[in-house]
């Protein structure tokens, strides 16, 4: 196993892909010659050239609009939108072409496409930079969905993305991108729909996701020294296809849940989580379910505005330990 | 370009039996466009069209069966009724969608052509769209991203000078868009349609890029289902309908010394086709409920959970 | 009390506005000459002039945005998108810029602005003409929501909006146009934030929206004549704010909670209203919260399988029968 | 212009120390644009502008302090740190945001145009960009919108060669953008800039609609503060440094008679004002947390239920 960074795990899931596949083409701005203006494509130009590796104007419909058009034609693109906030300028192409086609085709070609971007907080970017707008991918029918947390998921979930049929949306996380973790040597694909436990307990359920799961993980220890309570933690990985099976069967056993997000609080994926459960594990819940979020306001831009924002350490220890009596 | 013309007033027949529910946006008068790209494209060109698409998804082959059945939510219809009126596909046929958000397929369409480009195929996309969509964005985006990669796609802009109920005129100041200036052609004389297609598909083959055709017509009918068109000024229709494409073309035949009985001929075989097309959509059965959660994946399916 | 349509609602209660206050302006495409297509804007270039009451390019991105830079500089605006489906076109101007800057600029401006559009199924317009994203809107912080479902209250909120000093988004309902009722005589002003009870029940609480509200209605008429189910009906009306007293003091009353959605199953507002039902009133429910939503799928054409997808009175009569036990 | 000049300067200052916690897009080398603009316009004449729109804010008279303070997100930041050196706003110096979408802010630029138009008032609202913002929809929209609306607005492309990293000529064919053929201008002669802001600000006042200007120049810095610039071509930037909009002036100063010592002084007033800037922003102490839940609303709160 080899040590990488997650943006250098990007790359490496996309060269491998990239390596086997001849129809796997990779566009968006500053992707080529720069290798992304976070790093997530360096070599890529330099080992596949600018046929397959290309740089683009500051048009995203047309990059994700082109990446349709292929994929219908017989390619499977890899299309970089910089950041996830700028999905919504190119939200039509996205939400209503790309999500709807085959459905309204009845199955007359299928979508393989992987749109990929960098989302969340902690670059202290503000209010249109450092979204995490993963419910809104989520909310649409016909789009897959993963928010890969390290670096060996990232290059898993990346490569299960590019071999998947139907579009779907892959989830860099900005504030992981210099983490770094064992990366499986040769090739690597993870499974789309597959969500994990990275942690088991005995008093309570957390589930998170992307950013969230380290702190989660980090809180869930802090939990357990300092307050005796024992922490499940499930990383999600997948919304679309959604591991309910595992989410479910973790919940059932400690008949607790607390979901950590960090999306604005309206309409997350967690209140998802939260609704499935509140339908189909009503009876083996013990107390109420809370969610954890981001407050339903935009990012401010200074740091500490920023932290105080964002779900911490701190704050999931403090609503675990004052609610999980 | 007949058998179109026949099957656009048989859908209006229809919906005025309450056998076509949503809304349906004809092409009476835009047929030639169609035709004279339909028939100067190459098998496996692709095509790309608006809601305003029977004309060009028919010009390509597809059965029409298949379009009136989608228009009445039949099984036999072209996506099982899944699609509507709006949303014709046939990727048999190299019709790659019908697309209803203004502007939405033309980088769909670049995309198209630049899988081709890749693939060395040869093929050209078409994309036809309205005057209405040289105002909206992705229009700019598509023109300018096909010139920078040279890309074998041709967009036609067929300019039936409103938008839905607005004269174009009145909005727009687009002229020259993204380095791409307009090749204008007569879009009712379905000849000179055919020559420029030829001409430009040349082009697109050739390598030398994409090129975009604007195309003067006319739609004898409202914009949709539900508009009498009563912002017309008065004459304006009747004027247009002296260059009927349809009639147009028919006379140049007679005069071309085809014998009257021949056309009528050709008429009546246009009629049956169409009527028999009616009556097997009408036998259809209707779409069965279970296509409703069909197919949002490519196993078939739209399980979004395990 | 005069009878109106739901869509002459719409028309009076922007009529009512304009009349008021000479800087409140409409702009759309179709709107003046046409009278808006669905005829919701019906009179409104004859009354008010050309001045006021303005056609546009098909550029929705420049329609928002210029009711976004007009309302910072002592206008109020109101925007129609033809088409809620089409907010992903001009997304960017909606979620990003509109709901972020007072918020960016800590408060130098205001921007009071209404964006109107016709939501919903029933028209058999497919897949791009027929959503309901209402959650779109409610998961972005910074717009105001509303789903009037009755001809009184879209005049009424209506008026709410133009006055509130913030951007609200209403959605006005297809399926609900050619629906009549009484609204008040003179002027009539309704209050953003309030839900309504349409019914009172001791069974269960249905929690219902714009279109879904008649049919939640008649659904518990033939709950209690049938089943012998006995239902409180709550008419959300305002997602943001959300009138979260009412709903949870219904919710209490009678101990178990169904929402009735149109849009996709997904990170809906009966996710959101679920979640927040699990957390704060847990201990008051009897049995599951149940969501009853059209299926995670884009909308069909046909008009059988268009009714087959989203909630119907027999889905809501059935759903409930069978888990109200 | 030598205020800018030195605060854009010390703003790299202040990132090298760490107290510049995000991101930052630098104007050094575009300072004249800002400057010619900014003394040309009326008090209550409206600037929009990008990400990289420190030099715009200064121009229309927006205090140091604020500017410095907001970059270090101190509670004396223009917007007490909530919107960052990307989103600098100050309504009572005219500047109504600075927008950080390629292309957002040219709609609502119109927009703020359309009010101005609509209340008789005079004002002119000014957009300024950069040369990549020419190949999004946005672009397209607005400049189409104001047109047809004849918009007392002013849509001013800086172009600097690169949109991120990308030169823009490998990206772009757009040339004549929806009927607004651009008038060209060098953007480091402050003269120049000055003349041709007094004509179009003149035009759009007496009614005569929209300007297109492209300001040719150039940043000396990267793209961001994370941009070491390593895409450009050996040379580029020491020819553009020879013809530094700073240096130019000066120079042109000192031709028409200034003297020396006069410069000096104003230099050693820029540097002290921007010293007593860097103190004050420094001592402010930071945001206070609970901003972070103010000011969604006109209420000044954030509350979404009751
Ligand atoms: C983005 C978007 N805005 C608005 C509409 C509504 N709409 C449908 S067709 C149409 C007019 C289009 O005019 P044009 O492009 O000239 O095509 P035509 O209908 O004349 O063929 C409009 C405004 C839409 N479908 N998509
Ligand atoms: C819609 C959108 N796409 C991409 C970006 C990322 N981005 C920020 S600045 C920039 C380059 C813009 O170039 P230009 O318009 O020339 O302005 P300059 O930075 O040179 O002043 C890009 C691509 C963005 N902010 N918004
Ligand atoms: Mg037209
Ligand atoms: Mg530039």
């Amino acid at each position: 196993m080899a040590e990488l960074s997650y943006r250098e795990a990007v790359a490496a899931g996309i060269a491998q892909e990239m390596e086997r596949d001849e129809r796997v083409v990779l566009l968006g701005e500053d992707v080529a010659g720069a290798g992304g203006v976070f790093k997530t494509t360096v070599g890529l130009l330099e080992r596949f050239g600018p046929r397959r590796v290309r740089d683009t104007p500051i048009s995203e419909q047309a990059i994700v609009g082109a990446a349709m058009g292929a994929a219908m034609t017989g390619l499977i693109p890899i299309a970089e939108i910089m950041f996830s906030d700028f999905f919504a300028v190119c939200w039509d192409m996205i939400a209503n072409e790309i999500a709807k086609a085959r459905y309204m085709c009845a199955g007359q070609f299928s979508l393989p496409l992987v749109i990929r971007t960098a989302n969340g907080s902690g670059a202290r970017f503000g209010a249109q930079h450092s979204q995490s707008v993963e419910n809104w991918a989520m909310a649409v029918p016909g789009l897959k969905v993963v928010a890969p947390s390290t670096p060996a998921d990232v290059k898993g979930l990346m490569a299960a993305a590019v071999r998947d049929p139907d579009p779907v949306i892959v989830f860099e996380h900005k504030g992981l991108f210099a983490t770094k973790g064992e990366v499986p040597d040769g090739e690597h694909v993870d499974r789309l729909g597959t969500a994990r436990v990275v942690r088991r307990g005995d008093d309570i359920t957390v589930v998170a996701l992307a950013q969230m799961v380290p702190r989660a993980v980090e809180a869930a220890e802090r939990l357990a020294r300092d307050h005796g309570i024992s922490a499940t933690v499930v990383d999600v990985r997948s919304l679309v296809p959604l591991d309910t099976q595992t989410i479910l069967a973790e919940v059932v056993k400690t008949g607790r849940l607390y979901t950590v997000e960090e999306n604005p609080r309206l309409c997350g994926w967690g209140a998802e989580i939260a609704s499935i459960v509140a339908e189909e594990c009503f009876y083996d819940l013990d107390g109420p379910i809370i969610r954890i979020t981001t407050p339903h306001v935009p990012l401010p831009a200074a740091d500490a505005l920023e932290d105080h924002a964002v779900p911490s350490v701190e704050r999931i220890v403090e609503t675990v330990r004052r609610t999980a009596g | 370009m007949l058998e179109i013309r026949v099957v656009e007033k048989r859908a209006y027949d229809l919906f005025l039996q309450n056998l076509v529910k949503g809304t349906s946006h004809l092409a009476l008068g835009q047929e030639a466009v169609a035709a004279g790209f339909g028939v100067a494209m190459r098998r496996d060109d692709y095509t790309f069209c608006t809601y305003r698409g029977h004309h060009h998804t028919l010009a390509r082959g597809a059965p029409m069966v298949g379009v009136l059945g989608e228009l009445m939510g039949r099984k036999c219809g072209q996506m099982g009724g899944k699609g509507g009126s709006m949303h014709l596909t046939s990727v048999r046929h190299g019709v790659m969608g019908s697309y209803a958000i203004v502007g939405a397929h033309l980088p769909i369409a670049a995309g198209a052509a630049w899988s081709a480009q890749y693939r060395e195929s040869g093929q050209v996309a078409e994309c036809f769209f309205g005057d209405g969509t040289t105002n909206i964005g992705a229009f700019h985006e598509a023109l300018n991203f096909a010139v920078v990669w040279k890309l074998p796609v041709i967009f036609v802009c067929e300019n039936n000078l409103y938008m839905e109920y607005t004269p174009i005129a009145s909005v727009t100041a687009v002229e020259h868009p993204a380095g791409l200036p307009p090749v204008i052609v007569d879009g009712n004389d379905a000849d000179a349609v055919y020559q420029l297609a030829k001409d430009s598909l040349a082009a697109a083959r050739a390598g030398k890029g994409p090129s975009l055709i604007e195309a003067k017509t006319y739609r004898h009918s409202g914009h949709s289902r539900a508009d009498p068109a009563k912002y017309r000024p008065a004459g304006e229709l009747d004027e247009w309908l002296k260059r009927d494409p349809v009639t147009l073309y028919r006379t140049r035949l007679l005069e071309a010394g085809v014998p009257e009985a021949a056309l009528r001929e050709i008429e009546g075989i246009a009629q049956r086709a169409v009527d028999e097309a009616t009556e097997a959509a009408k036998a259809s059965p209707p779409s069965p409920l279970d296509v409703v959660e069909q197919d949002v994946w490519s196993d078939g399916g739209s399980a979004w959970r395990n």
